[in-house]
């Protein structure tokens, strides 16, 4: 939680583009879902991302698009970042099936086979052994590409966290294991949901090797990131990464937040990823004014381009309901 | 027995009367506590057990960590260890990951203990689809559970079953599974101020009618009443039974009704093969057969996960329409 | 085409038919690999897969730990990867600790991915009664699995099928699970060599008779032949069927018989009350209701946790003698 | 796996004897069940204990009559220790209904209600939440009885046992954990099961306080459950015992081995607990030939009787099959 930033001697102007573009892309898109959600144009659950935005980009940084990715319910920013299209993933919010999963899955499915985003999976600690047999299959056939998986905090709790971190280590797999730990799952503090909770001495029971960074800076998390998926890719087996950030908003789009007090939530929110990389950029004066406002720019026109893209969509036929239930050419039950 | 002086009735939504139903139990039974995922703190991710953590406490009104397995087995644990626990999980999508606590543990230690132990639990859960929430957080799987010999299943429909059937469950001495269905948390209703539950493993008659007996529960019961009320404007009268518990069935009570009516429609909100609907099916059969005028029909959800978009989700599970178009089959007015 | 070549007849039992099937499967797909809990060091704790470690190594022959959630969704990971794992749940009583992955993922990631992905899994394991091993270890729960779409659900009950059913699953790229019968591993049979797979989910008529059908699967299917010619020597002639797939199931072959017979028992291992044998007869019903002559009759098991003495087990599940009954009764000769 | 005896300070004659007594009860009824097993007296799968007893023995002498203990399907010695008559357990074996279970659990699934043995689980760690929950109970309930579970090394690899950890010290429960480690789960070695095979590292993850004992060592087993269970009876939150032990037999009564060799099997022999407490009890004197050979033909003797007890019993009626599915309808619990 300090303050001082650390100095940057290797930020580029263009990669410090990269990284704001990025997150901003997550932050707008997100905030329109928001509204669309009020509107009634996105219905169901829909978790934002929002303060977190550094944890999927800093590590997003680190991967090459044959890596593998599973993530959670709140995986907006993650698909995006792993290039499934704006258009595809905002046709999907609104169900339309021109959406990256046809529009079955809404916010908290998104799928894309083509670069390896395997979801959007709403069971929470779900999709942790699913990145464990990614991983199992790349090293039974000799690739040498990285599965990642990113989950919350809450997900520690579970059993199946735990066995899949055994079977990780045990067969030293080529898997990235992202702990997005914003302090609380729903309503519930970690304090209150684990008995010990600095994350790492979780994984020193499985000899896992891992590493706790501020979440909150996209810079720390992209080296800490890069430091772990080259070990992994030499051959070192799984690593842990926990990145200790926060939710700006509800758990889903409305809650009480009678959990946590506002005092709180400010603070953190002082600490928003955006506005400290926007400030190391000002300071060491890598972009100036009229180029950070044509990054808001383009990232405008991209939301906007959604928008349309997904109000443009169209409503899968009735008759298609059970259509990929099985695979063609398989009788039905 | 007309001039019975009538129940004292009150007005209610069923998340009142459910929130209301713990409150008794919180009250009564000092052995009775509530537990799950965010029924403190939060006040419960559908807000049933908004202000019990402030009235009861944190011991009563247990938060628990992201451990299915491990909370509803020490739920059961408590129960042998003397406690009258209610464990709530989240929605019944979650209860997977609890299963072998429940079939083997909790449906199986009395019979396997020669009667030794009995296992008080409740566990509660949010059922059904509804609320767009794909294919992983819409399962219907009441039916499903009631596969498991040595669980009880209760399935309340209307304000009172959600205001009295806890209290049954709770002195029942074995487990007893509730399904809350997540559409009907904003039900508003009004029901009798009762002293004690209602026989809770009968069905009940809640429109009589002589052309076809219409067996629902849960959400599927209020879509079965909309639907006779579309068919009396018809001419056609449905008698409407609200199953009310899935195990035990209440079979007078179906064949009864099949005996007058010689006509059945199911409805169910799960999917249809080997469904609940099928082994009402089968019941009727074996006990009804010569009774029966038409094959029953049963009116089911789609097998396949929900998915996200309305107009797919309403077309995967029953609806009113549905309902209406199988009763004119059964009556061979299709 | 009764001049057509018999194909080769050889004798074998299940459990090397299993095996060689196995073998083959590894042989011919270097994709393909077995995972499960003992599998290899061990052999398999029914002896499956006795000397498949030696001959394939660790790697595909690879022993877990006992963590059934973490490695069934290991192997949905390694499908999604490329992959086509056979993965071993020791029995049926364990696969209910990764029931959230084999309904939340490997039967719902088509679907919900709007087809993008395809789960090429097949989960094999034993299941059902007969060892004495009582409570928690007799379940008999394929048909309860069979309730799940996305999901096929394979009962070999010949060494025919032990031996050719797997290469069928794995060429499916949906997962298939695989249920092999604990009482059927040392059965001894004959069987013609093929080059591949009949239809897997076709059943087949094994014996046939114009009294009644007799529709069984897995070890059941065997009693129901038993039955079969106890009946035989009393003039009644059935005509037993192994449904062979409960998910899907053939409904054309079934119905196709008892229109021919007009008469049904149903006889399934599982606990009776929302079996997969009150399926089978909802869709008679549903499909056949005008040429049943009586209403048909189910040999289930008993709605009890299988209590471990001999006596208690054996009239816990269906026996020749009580199908033979249930089809005196179905015959009005009772 | 030093042979080195430490002094016995306080070993007294007579508990000397009644340790010794206790693992001979358990010895010898099991050598007689093996023996009975292959006469298909007793049928199903039959778990010996023989080469553990210490452990169970030694856990034992810490506990009162009012502490509950969960088991698993390796339970004989358990049951036997906690005061459920060698009778009713032999009964049970045969599944005669004078069996502590009405002879419908078998071997594995023994209970007793009023010694609060709650069995006799067969799903490896499915027993442990239940332990934590009893510990619930009494915490509850104001009172400061134990809750004791045991359970294999297997077991630690099931989610469950992660879950229930964590539980247990988040609730400060009052419970002790015991694992029975004798490295193999059937036929699979720790090493090859746990990335981390030194199991107290498991442990530290919870915070839950662990000791590591040698489970061929009686005293040793009986000093680390002493000091366990007071620390617990003290409020003091669970705690768990690792006991590193060994099986003498097969997993179940019969399987080939092939997954450990015969000198590992031997080297283990050789340090039998009973043959161990013996050599001390004669070093030091403590008890003579005639008592030692007292203690024998008591346990003879009331392993006969069981035998006879047993072969005595009677089947339950076919009518009663699905008595206690349910409760009596009118019964209050
Ligand atoms: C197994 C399971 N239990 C409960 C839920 C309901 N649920 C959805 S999100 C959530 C909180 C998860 O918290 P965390 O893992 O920290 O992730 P975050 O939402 O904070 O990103 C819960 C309890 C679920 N989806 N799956
Ligand atoms: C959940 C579950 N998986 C698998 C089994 C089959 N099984 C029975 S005992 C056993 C080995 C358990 O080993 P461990 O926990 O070390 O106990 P031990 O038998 O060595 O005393 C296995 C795999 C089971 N009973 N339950
Ligand atoms: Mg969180
Ligand atoms: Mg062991």
């Amino acid at each position: 939680m300090s303050a001082v930033t650390p100095p940057l001697p290797e930020l580029s102007a263009a990669h410090a583009a990269a990284l704001l573009k990025d997150m901003l892309r997550i932050r707008r898109l997100e905030e329109r879902c928001a509204q669309l959600y009020t509107e009634t144009r996105i219905r169901g659950f829909l978790h934002l991302y929002i303060g977190e935005e550094a944890v999927a980009t800093g590590v997003n940084q680190a991967l090459a698009p044959e890596d593998a990715v599973v993530a959670t319910y709140r995986e907006h920013g993650h698909a995006l970042l792993r290039g499934v299209p704006m258009n595809a993933i905002m046709a999907e919010m609104y169900g339309k099936q021109e959406g990256c999963s046809r529009g079955r899955g809404g916010s908290m499915h998104l799928f894309d086979a083509a670069r390896r985003f395997y979801g959007g999976s709403a069971i929470v600690a779900g999709g942790i052994p699913l990145a464990v047999g990614l991983a199992l299959a790349d090293r039974m056939q000799g690739r040498s590409r990285v599965s990642v998986c990113f989950f919350g905090e809450g997900a520690v709790a579970e059993g199946e966290f735990h066995e899949s971190m055994n079977l990780a280590e045990l067969w030293r797999l080529p898997a990235l294991f992202v702990c997005e730990n914003n302090l609380y799952a729903m309503g519930t503090h970690i304090a209150r949901s684990e008995s010990v909770t600095e994350l790492c001495r979780k994984l020193s029971a499985y000899d896992v090797p891992c590493a706790s960074v501020d979440g909150m800076d996209v810079l720390a998390v992209e080296a800490a990131a890069r430091a772990a998926v080259a070990e992994i890719r030499a051959g070192g087996g799984p690593r842990f990464l926990e990145c200790r950030t926060y939710r700006f908003r509800a758990h889903s789009m409305f809650d009480a937040q009678r959990y946590r007090d506002k005092g709180e939530v400010a603070e953190w929110m002082r600490r928003c990823p955006i506005d400290a990389l926007r400030q190391r950029i000002e300071m060491a004066a890598l972009l100036d004014a009229p180029a950070l406002a044509a990054i808001e720019a383009a990232v405008a026109e991209e939301v906007e381009a959604a928008v349309a893209f997904a109000e443009a969509g169209t409503w899968e036929p009735l008759e298609d309901l059970t259509r990929d239930v099985y695979s063609p050419a398989e009788a039905a039950p | 027995m007309s001039d019975a002086p009538k129940p004292h009735m009150i007005q209610t939504t069923y998340r009142e009367a459910m929130r209301d139903a713990l409150r008794d139990a919180l009250r009564s039974d000092p052995r009775v506590f509530l537990m799950g995922e965010d029924v403190g703190r939060y006040g419960g991710c559908y807000a049933v057990s908004m202000g019990l953590l402030e009235e009861f406490g944190e011991e009563r009104v247990r938060d628990t960590p992201l451990s299915e397995s491990g909370f509803v087995g020490a739920g059961i644990g408590a129960a042998l260890g003397g406690m009258r626990p209610i464990v709530e999980i989240m929605t019944v999508n979650f209860s997977l990951l609890a299963l072998d606590q429940i079939m083997n543990n909790a449906a199986t230690l009395r019979h396997m203990s020669g009667g030794q132990f009995s296992v008080p639990i409740v566990i509660r859960m949010a059922t059904g689809a509804g609320k767009q929430l794909a294919a992983q957080h819409s399962h219907s799987l009441e039916g499903w559970y009631a596969h498991i010999p040595g669980l009880k299943v209760l399935t309340p429909a209307t304000v009172e079953d959600a205001r009295y059937m806890l209290a049954a469950a709770l002195a029942d001495p074995d487990p007893v599974l509730i399904f809350e269905h997540v559409m009907l948390y904003n039900l508003e209703g009004w029901m009798p101020v009762r002293a004690g539950a209602e026989p809770v493993h009968q069905a009940r008659i809640h429109r009589t009618g002589g052309d076809v007996t219409l067996l629902a529960y849960g959400a599927g019961f209020h879509k079965a009443m909309t639907a006779a009320d579309q068919l009396a404007a018809d001419g056609i009268e449905a008698e409407v039974i609200d199953l009310r518990s899935l195990r035990p069935l209440d079979d007078a009570t179906i064949l009864a009704s099949v005996s007058k009516t010689h006509r059945v429609v199911i409805v169910d909100e799960g999917w249809r093969s080997g469904g609940i609907s099928a082994e009402i099916m089968a019941r009727i059969v074996e006990q009804g057969f010569y009774e029966l005028d038409a094959p029953p029909v049963r009116v089911c959800g789609a097998e396949v996960p929900i998915p996200y978009p309305r107009h797919l989700e309403e077309a995967a599970i029953p609806q009113p329409e549905g309902i209406v178009q199988a009763v004119r089959q059964v009556l061979g007015r299709g």
